[in-house]
């Protein structure tokens, strides 16, 4: 269990059938195969095929316009699964959840806005070294068109953040820092409170890239303090397409919309038109409906593993993971050795191309991802062209990491 | 003397209670907001509006004697009448007494779908804004 | 059909059977319900689905990054999906559709790019007086920022376009018509090639909010030769949170994105980042995969019955429904009376609230929509609230539209 | 004398015909790619660099006689090991021979998905370059 979640709902102490699990997932039920490219995005559990199908059948419409008893359920519906939403995150009010395309999308919401409301010329928007893609381009898009400078927080050989670095970056120019809580590409987990703490200390509102900490410990907005804080749902079991971004109302509230369109205004006119408040001034044009009511089943279904439970189970599996590998594999050399880190090992073997490794792999029907997994900036600092990346779900077992072992085994002799 | 806010919400439950059909509770409602009337000033004043998506309500108030009057007004027949009724509930009332009123009644007379926050008719936002003037009073 | 498609596919001359569809829609079929609510969102069939649960029970995995079967299977399918609706709008190049999260988004990304790209201060942006808000706010935000303006083709006193006002809004400084195909409040069916044909003389590109269009009739982007083109998934029994945004490769590919993220980039450094051409440009992030999947089949089931044979079908059945309104209730206004319309029929009762309509038919299972539909300079216009609006697709029936009538008449009653 | 681009295909062909497993198809990729080498400049230009999401292709080529050199080099082994055997059947051809040729050769030797255009490893790019450049001399 992570130190970095102090308030995390009451341990449940039954414990989890995780063989019963894996039958709850088609995917991986049905398959031989191995699947282990979780970070990129997971597997669907069936209770997602049948809310949708739940939906279809009963409750179909579009929402919140509507005076007919089919839109008013799909209304209500809709919005009960923000609800499950805020309260899986722990946001004080849940209008401060709003609904996205995915994890891109809520950051170029927040950059486009934040950017129009907040930045001046010469500004400074604070990132890491180890951000996704999906945490650079959009403040580099915003930040040209405003005139503003990106500043980056260096990366530790281990692959964690030097937070020596961070007094000298942090200053009066500095108006946001949106930093990444799990790597995507090195399982790092970074010490987020701390950060935001430090931040917070000198005026600096804080975002928090979750993709790859929603889906593997539970969250708390209210404890760590995060100002905004997005993440996708198809990489914690849930559909594609959709994603959140939470931010606290006294800050969300005052920015423009992004997207201009139906159900965000207030009024429009030619001349002038007026914006809606939270939650719906962000949410222009209909939204992904059987999405979100899909995602919430897959939420409750989560809460009844218990994220407690997940995230021991991911970290148990993954920490056996990169404990084997560096036993029994010495030609292997883990990328980010950080001391916290979740789902994710990185790692080349000597000599060879991260590639030629994915492929031998597939063959023998496991399934990892290969490349700079959208982490150019990150693969630069650390010289090399990509990683063979596993990322494990609470659905993979002990026995699946053993047949792997194997299979790399005859993958490097292959190589040889 | 009028009857207490509880005594006029047992009476409207009762009343309802009588209703077979849908037909008949919907042609209460609309007799009520046909017999809803307002002062002309309250349809001029873009501060007294609250907006729905579907259809205006206009509300201003008076204190008078510790009791608030609750002058309001509606553009559709439906949501007048379910205006009228809020007020015959909610009107001439001391802060208290509003305060104390658990909305459930709206459930057990059958319409509180029109009342949901997700319908944007105007009401949730009217018997919010009943209730925030109220506690403004109340906390003085 | 319409004469406005001169090149459609041929025309299939075995008729449908209208019934036996209706019972692939289990919303439709199990129910006593008259939904006549399709112009917000329609229902759906069961083949959505099924392909949504094929996927995921064998195929699921993100797509574009992996060397992993898996990987590669989603995006073979994906990328398939978006050849089928290159060809379901004819396409010269399937690369020239982009996935979107609906028509809103579709327009935000092209108002957003196209005002980076093109637009000056004292510019000015073409739209019409019924344009839904989707095709109204972007252009008015990204007019604000550039200081550019707003001018507006009127709408006659009938709901159709005033023609002759044309030339007198065109001119130098118009950078770009933004118009819908089919109005959703009116029904109207602008003559869209008519009004390409005069915008392309003045060297003036044309975007088209086909989101009431794609649904009711064969679309092919050719033959109009429209340079963007906008529709979303769910008003045409596809999934939410998908829409294309189609458009021209000269005119689309130099425009710069709307969102910045994974897959879109060529190369990212702090220092400068580097993006792909089409599609993947305006693709940021992991797409709505098993919406685009799903779109696919929901289009092959269309297409399956034929464009030409639901345009035929929703025209019999609106203009019956509109005729019969005319003739038995005089007390009724219709509203937008345009020769050629499809689908919609938009009314008032004198003298009464649309709400009030809306709500006693909805107490007897006629679900219709009234307010403003997202159109409030259109009811400006017209003087009116809203209105209450009928808006028929295929799997309706006669029947259906004589127990509206029923239905209406009591309402009128219980109104007097 | 080179045998014919159709000899070419056919003998590699007959070659995949006789694996019996995924892993000698492979040792036979990989060992074409360790015996692949190309000239220094390659990967020095970028103006020669096929970017793929996953590995790099590097490709150029020379007129000699009519018949087009080409030379590639790349850095996974499997990709190197498919960019030797591209280079076998597609260097040192006429641009009339390259044209002709139908790339479902791939298909057949079972090795088609990493030359799929969804796969961002350059082999894609590479073989619609080789047929780009073909056609330009072959337009003249
Ligand atoms: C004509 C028109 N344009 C745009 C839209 C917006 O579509 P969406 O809400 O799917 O983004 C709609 C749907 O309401 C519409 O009818
Ligand atoms: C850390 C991180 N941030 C952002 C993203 C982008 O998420 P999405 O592709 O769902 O928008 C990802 C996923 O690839 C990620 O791992």
């Amino acid at each position: 269990m992570s130190q970095l979640n102090p308030i995390a709902a009451p341990f449940t102490t039954a414990p989890v059938d995780w063989n019963a699990i894996r039958a709850d997932f088609p995917l991986i039920a049905g398959h031989d195969l191995i699947y282990f490219d979780n970070a990129a995005s997971s597997q669907k559990p069936k209770v997602l095929l049948e809310a949708m199908e739940n939906m279809v059948t009963t409750s179909y419409a579009n929402v919140h316009r509507g005076v007919h008893r089919l839109s008013q359920q799909a209304t209500d519906q809709y919005e009960a699964a923000r609800k499950t939403v805020a309260k899986f995150i722990n946001a004080a009010d849940e209008a401060e959840v709003v609904f996205t395309g995915g994890t891109t999308d809520s950051i170029n919401t927040l950059a486009f806005s934040f950017g129009e409301a907040h930045i001046q010329p010469g500004d400074e928007i604070l990132l890491s070294g180890m951000e996704h893609h999906a945490n650079i381009v959009p403040w580099q898009l915003m930040a040209e068109r405003k005139g503003a400078h990106i500043k980056v927080i260096p990366v530790l050989e281990n692959g964690s953040l030097d937070l020596e670095a961070l007094d000298a970056l942090m200053g009066p120019k500095t108006k946001l820092l949106s930093l990444v809580w799990v790597s995507n590409s090195l399982g790092t987990v970074n010490p987020i409170p701390y950060l935001i703490q430090k931040a917070h200390a000198y005026g600096i509102p804080v975002m928090v890239d979750a993709a790859q900490a929603a889906p593997h410990m539970p969250i708390d907005v209210q404890a760590i303090d995060c100002d905004f804080l997005a993440f996708s749902a198809h990489k914690m079991c849930g559909p594609t397409g959709l994603g959140v971004l939470y931010g606290k109302r006294h800050l969300f509230e005052p920015l423009p919309p992004y997207r201009g369109g139906g159900d965000m205004i207030d009024r429009v006119r030619f001349e002038k038109t007026t914006f809606q408040g939270l939650p719906f001034r962000f949410e222009a044009g209909t939204p992904h409906i059987l999405g979100a009511v899909a995602f919430a089943s897959v939420l409750s279904y989560l809460s009844n593993i218990g994220m407690q439970q997940i995230e021991a189970r991911e970290r148990q599996l993954s920490n056996s993971f990169r404990q084997q590998l560096q036993l029994n594999f010495p030609e292997v050399n883990a990328i980010g050795t950080a001391a916290d880190s979740v789902s994710v090992v990185s790692f080349l073997v000597q000599g060879r191309h991260p590639m030629d490794v994915g492929v031998l792999l597939d063959n023998q029907n496991i399934a990892v991802r290969t490349g700079h997994h959208c982490c150019q900036p990150l693969m630069e600092r650390f010289g090399i062209p990509g990683t063979v990346r596993a990322s494990l779900a609470f659905y993979n077992t002990e026995e699946e990491i053993e047949r792997f072992f194997v299979a790399l085994r005859k993958t490097i002799q292959l190589l040889r | 003397m009028n009857s207490s806010i509880d005594e006029t919400v047992e009476q409207l439950e009762a009343d309802f209670a009588m209703f077979d059909s849908w037909e008949e509770k919907y042609e209460y409602v609309m007799d009520l907001g046909r017999n809803l009337n307002w002062p002309d000033h309250l349809e001029q004043r873009e501060d007294l509006l609250i907006q729905g998506c579907q259809s205006k309500v206009w509300l201003d108030h008076e204190m008078q004697e510790n009791k608030i009057i609750f002058y309001a007004a509606s553009e559709a027949l439906i949501v007048k009448g379910l205006v009228a009724m809020l007020l015959n509930i909610y009107s001439n009332r001391s802060p208290e007494e509003i305060l104390r009123l658990q909305p459930d009644f709206l459930d057990r007379i059958g319409l509180s779908q029109h009342l949901s926050p997700t319908r944007s008719n105007g009401l949730h936002s009217m018997l919010a804004t009943i209730k925030r003037i109220a506690l403004a009073y109340y906390t003085g």
